[in-house]
């Protein structure tokens, strides 16, 4: 990576400042305001809009969906001081982000540190242009926090392994291309050895998806089925029997991503609106502390993502805490969604017939399933007690 | 009184155990809900219910009743609270037969009481206005003209609304409470509409729009509000003892999750954090149904201590539900948010119980205030 | 024990209401005000007043300082319909009970249960009598909530124990006349057996005691050390190596005594008249609902004894419940006793010189112990889950 | 600003530790408390802290200061809460050099820094007159006279009381905030009376009494609330920077307990109840190493934000510390009751730090007052 001077990052800063205002269109500068604002990517990509379709296709061409990634594989080839200089650009004007995907939150990351020469030419520069739709799949029925535990077998014969097994939780399986999957490649090893990481293509016969209905309705979880089939032995990603080393890592990449849901209008501003003021102070003399508390949990937690980022700046290493933050973001996240339906009252109770009805009172309940997903909370405080404070298994 | 049911009442508590586990599981509520039910309930259960005398077991025996007590009553809840099961009994039977007997006339009770108790008429109360738990804050109007009143005004979150036989309608005569008055109108009336809500807990509720509808003022002018006072505390304690009944039945589920789930080759039952997480769950409980069996209680005595044992009855009692159903489902992990489990249908009930009569805000602020403080 | 009619009873109420007014001073009849309105008993009596003294004789006398307990042990021989009567006519005037001691509450139901004849007759009357001061020896230093795991050993000499060892939290071992102690008698069993229940002269060489010094300043807690000391072997209690059934029999109802403490002024009152009302609410919008959630609590944790109680009477066991109880209780104790602290701000913290100073403070202190001693919480957590719910073990 | 220390303030924070493990670890305290020292400090070790700097870090290079900053004598505070140390650090550089600083003239600044600095001046604040925390409440009245002023009132909770050469005291010469003014008091003036208090936590407070006394304004009259307020703002801070010291070495002890202690053939800190129990604490103590580091940040760039981020900090600290105290006691059992044990001092100072200049009640109360509800 190239070094950069002061100079460089002025003018990298003008350039990008003035090729996103000439580039991105106004209707993608604010924040995602349902799932429908979010591109997907994918080999039948659906676009909500035709800005947002010109969105993604400009960044793409300037390599920008994976700005810090290297040139070589599709990505912007930033270097740090770029990066930082893109984001803080990207934030000024509210741009979204033109891309979301699996592939570049997980795998993408995964390939680069793990992959081989030859998976990173084939796999990431797709990922980088959007055309491959990953899921992942990691959880089974019954293996729950006990990951490690999984069942779903990959026999070796040959050239390829034969898969066979059930995932569940994975995430728009039924629209993805392809899977990156922790398998059993050695049955009689224990639990956390004898699992590889392989990729798998969801477009064959011996596998079928079928989606979850959640508490709150309807939602992209899947349960998939690998009845016989088939992936190429070059699929498989670092070493045979070594999956579990990658899932760590990518494990600490997913808590990092589920924290708190930004929010269209604040809780104060809301229970304002809703409940009014007497004599100065909100009416429901019991909620009012309970925002109070929250808001300075919440502006605590914020510092202290930034000072984390700081400390590991300055040559501190963040450890286990990735685990803290997974769980006070979840948990913060639950509160805040409850209180919304506490202000709301009998209106926060409604359901609605339809999926778009009943906003805050689905949106709790699909909180309920944040201190679950991605290692539940209970998990999250035997990590930060053993490998943070050190207190010892029994 | 002894802090305990007598035979009878026990009786009773397991002859509705028995009928609710066969006729009214928790899938029931479910086929209601999936198949948008137009109605939301089961009318044969409900005549059923009537049929085993639960429809009349606070009404009084000379308008058709059998006078066995807000006690026995309770026992139904708490059974119906275990298996979620839809009913106009709440609206109908402890809202509706509570008000009309505490504040209707002598040929009212007649022509009302009888029908209630047979289970052949569905009452609605129509008391909201805003969308949090505010009985003083009336704006619907009621006007003498001619023999009755004309009523406009807009109701929400009106129970069992849209399958109402008559509602008891809340509306103003005047400023104050002393201005607010109850009025029964006729379902069919000319100048009132209905509309269905779809609720997170699968239950009726409706908005009810009155533009100049006709009705009849129920009982005296002036004796409306503390009669309807009155009511709402009989009926916090009847939701609670519901809500009991929910909360117990989702914690023994999750205890028996506990016990029968492995993780990490063990029971999860037997994690330390999680069993004393259970523990102060089974305590909190133990102080609700101290509270319900002593309220509940207290409405056969016609004690007057009602007001503040529905009060603290019912703040405790939404503390503890909101804890164990979040709790339940918490330690059901990725199951408990799938809606195939039926742990979620807890704390969806949970929810909107806790809305309906004041939620656990309310009460404590209100408890502050009963105490002058 | 004689069956009761309603006449007998009314007779009995008549009686027992008469002589209560005639018998009682004036000064006994109000709940105690602090340690020094406590009669213990002893070899070396000491009364804070003649009212104190006159009342403790004519109550002994009676046989009333043991109202339930057989004639031919020196009780009052009330059957419990009698029993249920004299507690109504003491609370009626607010009498206080004229004795109050370790004998009365842990040794001499012990004995009923567990003792030999000869013990009975020996060491009863003497309890009921008020002239025995017993301390009880159950914790050791290291034992903490594992009382199986004590190591001061008894060894059979022929005719009697020697006895070797250390005790922590003997309440009042510097004046008491004797102890009932847990002792290990067999050292080779495992640890819930082996251990058996024995009395000892306090007033011997080998016996020597050192008062421990709490957070709240001076406390009535001992160590008690065992060098040599000895007692004869008809003072062993129960079964040889059977004594962890009697130490489980006597913990329960430990726990059932350390329970809320009677406060002289409420909390509401307190926090009215100290903090004041603004609009009609506490000026302190936090602690309101605080204050609110405890009465409530409080209030239904009473109503709960009192259903237990109902229901025993009405055939269904209470269990483990007194765990129960012993957890919900000593918790609301520290909360409410933290609630004075901070009700009365500056003063809530002031210390003083002098043990009688400071008491909002010292108070807050003591009460953290209450969640410690007789059981810790954990402890009693643990109980339930297991005890009464039934969850596994590891 | 990245929110961290830098290399000068670290080794500042090394050298205090340092210093502070020698020369006043909390058996130091406890022997303050128990011969009843009249002083209630060692002027040795103050002698020894004003060499180090500490006394000048927050005092401006014109007035004989460092100039060092506000979040290095923040590390210094955090080491004092990890020792408990009794020390007039906080009355006299935090409060007293603070509001000097912000509200003296320049004679006043000239006369009184640079003894600060050196620390051979003692300072105390004497504000509070009620029970609770309640800047606004002053009811001391200054009087002018002659080319002063005459001071009458009674002030409690006045922190280093007993042993300050010098008291700024809040009075009242008009109505309102505008009407509450600064004052300095020589504490041998006539009329003047202190009474020294002890305390849960071993350190000084005295009850002050004012009567006629000669009082001179502290900067221009009309000002003086203002510069109270920021002060107080500044010191809620510092005193947060200590609270954080002093709940990270409860935690740090308890900690290394559970790993030591046996219970049952195992480490107590094996049993996963105890474990989530310490990663709660955990968690919550880096929320509050946040708050404070942005906080102090805050008053060394004099940033609009330092009122909420005061309130928010003393808020939140005041609530993790009365936590993280209570567990840290629990966790050691029995023998963390018994005086013996230090724990016991770390809950005792937690208690009275929770007090000063507002408790977590007072600023989640006020922080919503801020937020405009």
């Amino acid at each position: 990576m190239s070094t950069t001077t002061q100079t460089d990052i002025k003018t990298f800063r003008a350039e990008t400042r003035a090729w996103l205002e000439e580039n991105c269109p106004q209707s993608m500068r604010s924040p995602y305001r349902s799932a429908e604002d979010i591109f997907w990517g994918g080999s039948k990509p659906e676009f909500s809009s035709e800005d947002q379709k010109l969105w993604f296709e400009r960044m793409r061409d300037k390599g920008w969906t994976a700005p810090a990634w290297p040139k070589k594989y599709g990505g912007g080839g930033l270097n740090k001081a770029e990066y930082k200089v893109f984001k803080e650009e990207m934030a000024r004007i509210n741009a979204r982000p033109p891309l979301f995907s699996f592939g570049l939150m997980m795998l993408g990351p995964a390939l680069l540190y793990f992959g081989s020469e030859e998976q990173k030419m084939k796999y990431i520069p797709e990922i980088c242009r959007g055309e491959i739709w990953w899921c992942q799949g990691y959880s089974e029925p019954g293996s729950g926090s006990d990951l490690a535990s999984l069942q779903t077998r990959a026999e070796d014969m040959g050239d390829h392994f034969l898969i066979n097994g059930q995932k569940i939780w994975t995430s728009y399986a039924d629209q993805a291309d392809k899977i990156f999957c922790l398998v059993r490649t050695n049955p009689k090893a224990p639990k956390h050895t004898g699992i590889s990481f392989v990729l798998i293509d969801m477009n064959q016969e011996g596998v079928t998806t079928r989606p979850i209905k959640l508490i709150s309705g309807k939602s992209p979880f899947c349960e998939t089925f690998f009845d016989n089939a088939k992936t190429p032995k070059e699929n498989l990603v670092g070493t045979l029997n070594d999956g579990w080393t990658i899932a760590k890592y990518l494990l600490t990449h997913e808590r990092s991503g589920i924290g708190l849901m930004p929010a269209t209008q604040s809780l104060q501003d809301m229970a304002i609106e809703e409940i009014g003021l007497e004599n100065g102070v909100l009416a429901d003399p019991i909620l009012r502390p309970q925002i109070t508390r929250w808001m300075i949990n919440e502006a605590a937690l914020k510092l202290t993502t930034e000072r984390t980022m700081d400390e590991a700046k300055a040559g501190q290493s963040p450890g286990a805490k990735s685990a803290f933050f997974k769980y006070y973001g979840t948990e913060l996240n639950k509160e805040q969604s409850e209180m919304r339906v506490v202000i709301k009252g009998f209106e926060g109770v409604e359901w609605g017939e339809d999926y778009n009805d009943g906003k805050l009172a689905r949106g709790m309940c699909r909180t309920k399933g944040n201190s679950i997903e991605g290692g539940t909370s209970e998990v999250m405080l035997n990590i930060i007690s053993k490998r943070i404070l050190g207190l010892p298994s029994r | 009184m002894a802090l305990v049911i007598n035979e009878e009442q026990q009786m009773l508590k397991t002859s509705a155990k028995e009928l609710l586990k066969n006729r009214a599981p928790v899938s029931a509520l479910r086929l209601l809900r999936d198949s948008k039910d137009s109605k939301g309930y089961d009318p044969q259960l409900w005549q059923e219910m009537a049929e085993m005398g639960w429809t009349a077991l606070n009404i009084p025996e000379a308008y058709g009743g059998l006078d066995f007590g807000y006690v026995g009553l309770g026992q139904i809840m708490e059974e119906m609270g275990r298996t979620l099961t839809a009913s106009p009994l709440f609206s109908t039977v402890w809202m509706g037969a509570t008000v009309i007997n505490l504040a209707g006339n002598v040929l009212q009770k007649e022509s009302l009481l009888p029908a209630i108790a047979e289970g052949t008429q569905v009452v609605a109360l129509a008391l909201e206005e805003t969308n949090r738990h505010n009985p003083s804050r009336i704006s619907t109007t009621a006007i003498a003209s001619g023999e009755g009143y004309v009523l406009s005004g807009r109701k929400v979150f009106v129970l069992d609304g849209h399958i109402a036989d008559k509602l008891v309608v809340v509306a103003r005569t005047a400023d104050g409470d002393e201005g607010i008055n109850l009025f029964l109108v006729d379902s069919k009336v000319e100048g009132l509409s209905i509309e269905r809500k779809w609720m997170m807990d699968s239950r009726n509720s409706a908005t009810v729009t009155l533009e100049n509808v006709s009705a009849e003022l129920l009982g005296e002018e002036g004796e409306g509000f503390a009669a309807l006072e009155k009511m709402m505390d009989i009926a916090r304690i009847g939701l609670s003892a519901e809500m009991l009944g929910t909360m117990q039945e989702a914690f023994e589920r999750t205890i028996a999750y506990l016990k029968e789930r492995t993780q990490f080759g063990v029971q999860i039952g037997s994690f330390q954090a999680l069993q004393h997480r259970a523990a102060l769950m089974y305590s909190e409980i133990e102080l609700c149904k101290s509270l319900v069996i002593k309220s509940l209680q207290a409405i056969d005595e016609d004690s007057s201590d009602l007001t503040k044992l529905a009060c603290m009855t019912k703040a405790k009692v939404g503390e503890t539900i909101e804890l164990v159903t979040n709790e339940a489902i918490q330690m059901h992990g990725g199951i408990g948010v799938t809606d195939e489990e039926e742990i979620g249908f807890f704390m969806k009930r949970a929810r909107v119980a806790q809305r309906t009569l004041g939620d656990y805000h309310y009460h404590l602020d209100r408890f502050a205030k009963l105490n002058g403080f």
